[in-house]
């Protein structure tokens, strides 16, 4: 029998894509559906998802908890341990469209909540890092259920099928973002598990990747010393707790999280290419973080909740371009799913391996739209 | 530069290779009396043997003089320098014209007065033409008397025992060899001789010379088939001392080889050579003399300045298969070992070794050489390992460190 | 005289259509085994002193000689094997404890063995080293210090003491003693045109190789012979030997014989004198006394220098390597059970101990679970042969490996565990100064870094194979692993699934 | 010129450059035949044994060159630098065994001639038997 993601680990080819206003100008979800139409072949059809941001403005302060259930009893004791933890503030089933692509579809609900301030106090954890905790506990401790997305005024979109059919399944024409990142996935083996399709979220992070990193295990045995739990092993799951880890937890920037996860080569820091402060920093986050560099290929769009990171291996041995029109920065697999979303740019280009692309919203758009 | 070299032997190869050194171009032209390519005079006995042909009798390769741009005038007899226009007369009475003059005439056999000397067929045994004519007279089997029993002697007996001839030695000196053993050596080599047959008459000398016989003056009666003269040689200074030049038993020098006479040179056996080993001036008649001599002489001919020095007596030879080797001076404190077929003598004296005999075995003799010839303090060497054999282990670290050239922390 | 009850070991063969008798095993056989006998004509052997050093062997210019294990055996017998009977000879002779040398020989499971590794098909790219950048360099140390962030996004880190290896070997500890000056010289020197260090035992520090400091590890044993403030400073880390893979629970002991002038001054003991470790340091009877000098000796050197604690693998490994990360120590130094030794009593040698790969598996997983692993960086010795073991121990967890029966080797050792006579013929375990004579250190350094950059070549490549350019991306990467022929419970304790999974 | 030197600190003693010499320069194919056939060969390098300090010794091919100007023969001669012997033309008369300061001119006893280290410039290409055949790296060729 197959066995699904978290009971093996199952190599994946992928395409991913993406786009940031960064004037939080919010676009409809059909761009980003269309553009990854177009890299179907990179797509087997046993996994497809995105991730929007800035879509729920309403309840923007809230976290937006998405949740597969296999079975009614998964959910009863799943929103039994959401009122124990976080005030309700609403609940729905999330609204599909059948698509006759899309089968075996799971119970899908949606809830935006905030910390019990009295557990919150109770656990002396930051609310980020409470909420974090309990969606690590949902997904490790309750049979048939598993959450999805948990981020605010954010949400991700994911099945089992091609992503264009995903999109069209989750009525992503529906909902305006000022970011979205999407998915198509190529896996090898999986006997097509919706929680294993892409992207992975923690809170407002989530991640899109091509790639099959050789580091897992090393990143995995390394990240689970801090409370994180790698259920899926995946390796989508393992980056997304990196970044969580580096990014979040003891505050690195992203610049300095690619330079640790992508770290230069000791012949390029040798090669003076960087100052003497900068050189020695790496250096010793070669020695201290040295466990959660990634090797092997991947290329990924890191959403967050201001803004997109896009990051190649090292060796840049995934195909990722990047492109600009206006304050829009568009980043895909491959050029003609920018060209879907935008046919007459600004710039296009090929970034380099380990040098991460980090676009923000404007600081009055963060204003406006973020948080 | 206009060279002119008279001789043709070891002494005027050594100029040549000198004169070279330093002036490629200058004219060279060597004369000598013989006919012969430069040849090997120690070899005659080894061709008389048989065991040298006429092929490799020659000192260097047939090409020698072409090689090195050198004009030879043989078989032509140089009567006269003329010191005043700086030429010198050849017996057709042709004067050949030099800038700067080496004189390297050698020696010739020294024939004593004896009674009815005159009367006899002889030989000496100097040149390859005296061993070519014994080498047309030799029988098997036939009674042969030699008179010397030094090298030239003994050397002449080990050869001709090759035609199995009955051999007898005289020689005035009651041992043999008296020129470069002690006694106990020379009675060791002279027993060694003997085995081979060639009977010696020591302490006499002939008192009457008959067609095929020699009265001795000891009242013994030799009967020979050949007679072969070899007592001793005499130096060829006649040309140096016609012209002027400063001879007394040799032509004599200074250290850079020149004569007394201005630009004219002299090397090997017909000079005055200083031991260093005994500090007095003598004769050295030895092949290595007369090479170095006549290199150091070619050098300053052609304008470098050099000087000889540490010259010392110094022999190999063997006899039968017996080897010798010696070197120095036996004046002084004697360390002798020796054993049924190997004897060894060294001789101390100033605290440095002065001379030695090696017999039987001479391997690495070089090292004592040296030792005598550098004038090695003893102090600096290991004396037992010294007297135990020549070797290298006897000199200090830095000694050795300098000699060998080796890597040494 | 009495009857011997033992037969030689070993034959020498002769093939004397091949020998010229050119006495060169004559002259350098230490045991005196190649005699010439001029009245015979020939080489004559007595074999009862033959060690099988295969010194004779490899200088015999006509290859004329093989050394073969005796034939004649005493009858079979499973249970009693001719090796059990010789030592109860032995022992009935001599009444004493059984001495030996190097590693337990005994037919134990060799773990790596059992373990294979992965390499890249399809869904990721293999990654050839010779065209891409493939990184070795390790650091070792701890790796918890915090970081944090200004308001113009300036880093602040602080830096706590670290050793940086350009390839994650390093040479282990052997003493000047145990070994002779031109094999510590050898390996000196090897450490440091490969950029890695090399450990000096618990022997001190021989005054002419302060100069190698920079790529020194200076060991405090029980015995602290040579150990004094300069000796302390001079190296760029410290090891505290607690024990060693060899002989678990056993002190040291080197023969006065062996204690010349230059070992006399090293390690600060009179000349002749026996040079005895104590089983335990008696200022370390628990894991605080253990603290207390971890602390003193970072005092004693400014906090300059990282501490290495060394253990040898025991049952309850894991434990104890957690006690010594939380003792403030940088670096834990494991030695498996088939550690070698210049000498040791039999019987501990071959009962004593466990298996290397089981013990770093198990500390490692052990330190994680704690999460404690940053605390520490972790470095195994114990018989690591080649560079797939050193990827195999990387991968299950280790920071860096230690050789030294491999450096051995290297310099021409031939196992013959004889380092306890003190007449190794190839100069390395000898104190003679003919025998150490014969120990080139241009030769045998330029060996030891031909041997350490073929492996480092080889880790490379099985790197690049697996898809992974940098070793840290290796480390602990134990889905690379897979078990052969093992059982579910060493597969757990080995943290590995079975092949085929 | 490159030539061979001996690191006494690494001499053994172990006389295989001696061997190595002999039957590079027997003629022999290898070491086997060449000892075994009838002759002994010769070794053109010594190793001198101390109670401490071992070293072999063979032509320095030095600046005096005594041997060859002492040569009666001609049979000594110097090819780029390197003193050799034609043995056809040696008649064993050892005075360059009288005038070698270092004592390294062989005598070949049965052959009634001597040898001598050409640095094996007739029979090897690279270095010297005596360099390969060490097993010590006392010896060495190289330029000083």
């Amino acid at each position: 029998m197959l066995q699904r993601e978290g009971e093996t680990r199952i190599p994946a080819g992928c395409a991913i894509s993406g786009f940031i206003n960064r004037s939080g100008r919010r676009t409809n979800g059909s761009v980003i559906v269309n553009s990854i139409g177009c890299m179907h072949e990179r797509s087997n059809g046993l996994g497809g998802g995105f991730a929007g941001y800035g879509i729920y403005p309403e309840y923007k302060d809230q976290y937006a908890l998405h949740v597969f259930y296999d079975s009614s009893e998964a959910r009863i004791k799943t929103e039994a341990f959401l009122d124990r933890h976080f005030d309700v503030v609403n609940l729905s089933r999330i609204p599909v469209r059948k698509n006759p692509n899309i089968t075996d579809e799971p119970l899908i609900w949606r809830y935006f909540v905030n910390p019990l301030p009295t557990k919150l106090q109770d656990s002396q954890l930051d609310e980020r890092t409470f909420v974090a905790r309990c969606v690590i506990k949902v997904n490790d401790k309750i049979d048939g259920a598993y959450v999805f997305s948990s981020g605010k005024n954010m949400g991700v979109f994911k099945a089992v099928g091609y992503p264009e059919d995903v999109g069209d399944f989750y009525r992503l024409e529906e909902y305006d973002g000022w970011a979205w990142t999407v998915h198509g996935r190529y896996p090898t083996n999986t006997p097509g598990w919706w929680g294993g399709a892409h992207p992975f979220s923690l809170l407002d992070y989530t991640i899109v990747h091509n790639g099959e990193i050789s580091s897992y295990d090393a990143n995995r045995r390394f990240i689970e010393m801090f409370g994180y739990k790698c259920n899926l092993l995946t390796d989508t799951e393992v980056i997304t707790y990196i970044i969580d880890y580096l990014n979040r937890r003891i505050g690195m920037p992203l610049e300095d999280v690619a330079k640790v996860i992508a770290s230069p080569f000791w012949s390029e820091l040798e090669s003076g290419k960087f100052s003497p402060e900068d050189t020695e920093k790496i250096r010793h986050f070669r020695n201290v973080y040295s466990s959660l560099l990634i090797t092997g290929p991947f290329s990924i769009i890191l959403g967050f909740n201001n803004g997109l990171m896009a990051l190649n291996d090292r060796l840049k041995l995934r195909s990722m371009v990047a492109a600009e029109k206006g304050d829009t920065v568009y980043i895909s697999s491959e050029e003609c799913s920018i060209r879907t979303m935008c046919p007459d740019l600004d710039r296009i280009w090929s970034p380099r391996g380990g040098e991460p692309i980090i676009v923000t919203l404007d600081k009055d758009a963060q204003e406006r739209v973020g948080k | 530069m206009n060279y002119v070299i008279i001789g043709n032997s070891a002494a005027a190869v050594g100029t040549i290779s000198g004169i070279r050194e330093i002036d490629p171009n200058g004219k060279i032209t060597v004369i000598s009396d013989e006919k012969y390519h430069t040849y090997s005079r120690p070899l005659i006995s080894y061709w008389l043997q048989g065991k040298v042909t006429d092929k490799n009798i020659y000192y260097r390769d047939p090409d020698f003089y072409e090689k090195n741009g050198v004009e030879t005038v043989f078989g032509k007899k140089v009567t006269k320098i003329n010191t005043e226009n700086k030429s010198v007369v050849l017996d057709d009475g042709i004067s050949v014209p030099y800038d700067k003059l080496m004189v390297a005439t050698g020696s010739k056999p020294f024939v004593p007065p004896m009674n009815g000397l005159d009367k006899v067929h002889y030989h000496t045994f100097m040149s390859y033409d005296s061993v070519k004519a014994i080498r047309s007279e030799i029988k098997p089997n036939m009674k042969v008397l030699i008179i010397g029993a030094g090298l030239i002697g003994l050397k002449a007996a080990e050869a001709l025992s090759a035609y199995n001839a009955q051999i007898t030695v005289v020689d005035m000196a009651d041992r043999i060899l008296p020129s470069i053993l002690d006694v106990r050596a020379g009675v060791m080599m002279q027993k060694h001789i003997e085995k081979q047959g060639v009977r010696f008459i020591l302490g006499t000398s002939a008192d009457e010379l008959t067609e095929h016989s020699a009265k001795l003056k000891n009242g013994v009666t030799v009967d020979f088939d050949m007679l072969i003269i070899a007592v001793g040689v005499r130096p060829n200074t006649e040309l140096v001392s016609d012209a002027g030049g400063k001879v007394e038993r040799g032509i004599v020098t200074d250290n850079t080889q020149k004569t007394t006479i201005d630009d004219v040179y002299a090397a090997g056996d017909c000079t005055v050579s200083h031991d260093a080993s005994s500090d007095s001036d003598k004769i050295l008649a030895l092949l290595p003399n007369a090479y170095m001599q006549g290199e150091v002489a070619g050098r300053n001919m052609a304008g470098r300045e050099n000087h000889y020095v540490n010259a010392i007596p110094m022999n190999a030879i063997g006899f039968f298969g017996l080897h010798i080797i010696t070197a120095g001076s036996y004046d002084g404190e004697e360390f002798i070992d020796e054993t049924e077929n190997t004897y060894k003598k060294l001789v101390f004296r100033d605290n440095t070794l002065k001379g030695y005999i090696l017999m039987g075995d001479v391997k690495r003799a070089g090292i004592y050489t040296s030792m005598i010839k550098e004038r090695i303090d003893l102090g600096e060497v290991d004396i037992d390992m010294l007297k135990d054999r020549p070797q290298m282990m006897m000199f200090s670290k830095e000694r050795r460190e300098e000699k060998l050239g080796g890597i040494f922390r | 005289m009495a009857i011997e009850f033992m037969n030689p070991l070993f034959e020498v063969i002769r093939d004397s259509d091949r020998c010229i008798k050119c006495r060169v095993c004559e002259r350098q056989c230490a045991n005196e085994v190649h005699k010439y006998d001029a009245d015979l004509d020939k080489m004559i052997s007595n074999e009862m002193t033959c060690v099988d050093c295969q010194r004779c062997v490899c200088l015999c210019p006509t290859h004329a000689l093989k050394i073969r294990p005796n034939e004649n055996q005493f009858r079979e017998n499973a249970n009693w094997t001719h090796q059990t009977m010789d030592e109860v000879y032995k022992q009935a002779g001599s009444g004493g404890v059984l001495l030996s040398a190097m590693g337990n020989p005994k037919d134990l499971p060799v773990y790596w063995d059992r373990i294979l590794l992965n390499a890249s098909q399809v869904t990721n790219p293999p990654i050839d080293p010779l065209r891409e950048p493939m990184e070795t360099k390790t650091f070792l140390g701890k790796k918890n210090q915090g970081i944090t962030y200004d308001e113009n996004g300036k880093a602040h880190y602080d830096k706590t003491p670290y050793l940086e290896l350009d390839v994650p070997i390093m040479f282990s500890a052997m003493s000047f003693g145990s070994i002779s000056k031109n094999a510590h010289e050898s390996l000196a020197r090897a450490a440091t045109e490969l950029g890695t260090f090399y450990n000096t035992g618990e022997g001190g520090l021989h005054r002419d190789f302060y100069k190698y400091g920079a790529n020194t590890i200076c060991q405090v044993a029980s015995g602290r012979f040579g150990v004094f403030k300069g000796y302390l400073d001079a190296g760029a880390a410290i090891e505290i030997k607690m024990g060693q893979g060899a002989k678990p629970g056993i002190g040291g002991h080197l023969p006065g014989m062996k204690i010349n002038d230059e070992i006399s001054r090293t390690r600060m003991i009179p000349k002749g004198t026996d040079a005895i470790s104590p089983a335990p340091h008696h200022d370390i009877y628990s894991i605080e006394d253990l603290r207390q000098l971890v602390i003193s000796l970072k005092e004693a050197t400014n906090w300059e220098k990282p501490i290495i604690v060394k253990i040898a693998a025991v049952h309850n490994v894991a434990a104890i390597a957690s006690g010594v990360a939380r003792s403030g120590a940088d670096i834990i130094a494991i030695d498996g059970f088939r550690g070698g030794t210049g000498a040791a009593p039999t019987r501990i040698r071959d009962n004593v101990g466990i298996p290397i790969e089981l013990a770093l598996a198990a500390v490692d997983s052990r330190l994680r679970d704690e999460g404690i692993r940053n605390d520490v960086s972790v470095v195994v010795g114990g018989s690591v042969r080649s560079a797939a073991d050193v990827v195999k121990a990387i991968a299950l967890g280790a920071d860096a490996v230690y050789i030294a029966t491999s450096a051995l080797l290297a310099m021409g050792c031939h196992l013959c565990r004889s380092c306890n006579t003190g007449k190794c013929n190839w100069g390395i375990a000898t104190q003679r100064a003919d025998l150490v004579k014969r120990l080139n250190p241009d030769i045998a350094a330029e060996r030891l870094v031909n041997l350490v950059t073929a492996w480092d070549h080889e880790i490379k490549e099985m790197m690049g194979g697996m898809g992974i350019n940098s070793i840290e991306a290796l480390r602990g990467n134990r889905l690379m692993l897979r078990g052969v022929g093992l059982t579910q419970k060493e597969l757990d304790i080995l943290g590995i699934q079975h092949a085929g999974e | 010129m490159k030539k061979v030197y001996v690191n006494e600190d690494w001499c053994l003693a172990c006389h295989l450059c001696e061997f190595y010499c002999a039957a590079a320069n027997s003629g022999a194919p290898d070491m086997v035949k060449a000892f075994k056939s009838g002759k002994k060969p010769v070794p053109r390098i010594q190793v001198e044994e101390g109670s401490d300090v071992n070293f072999a010794v063979q032509c320095r091919h030095c600046d005096g060159k005594a041997c060859v100007k002492g040569c009666i023969t001609g049979a000594l001669s110097i090819k780029d630098g390197v003193v050799v012997c034609d043995e056809s033309r040696c008649v064993g008369c050892y005075t360059c065994v009288l005038s070698c300061p270092f004592g390294c001119i062989v005598i070949d006893e049965e052959g009634h001639r001597i040898q001598k280290c050409d640095l094996c410039t007739k029979n090897h290409d690279g270095e010297p038997a005596c360099v390969q055949g060490c097993p010590n790296k006392a010896i060495v060729f190289e330029e000083r």
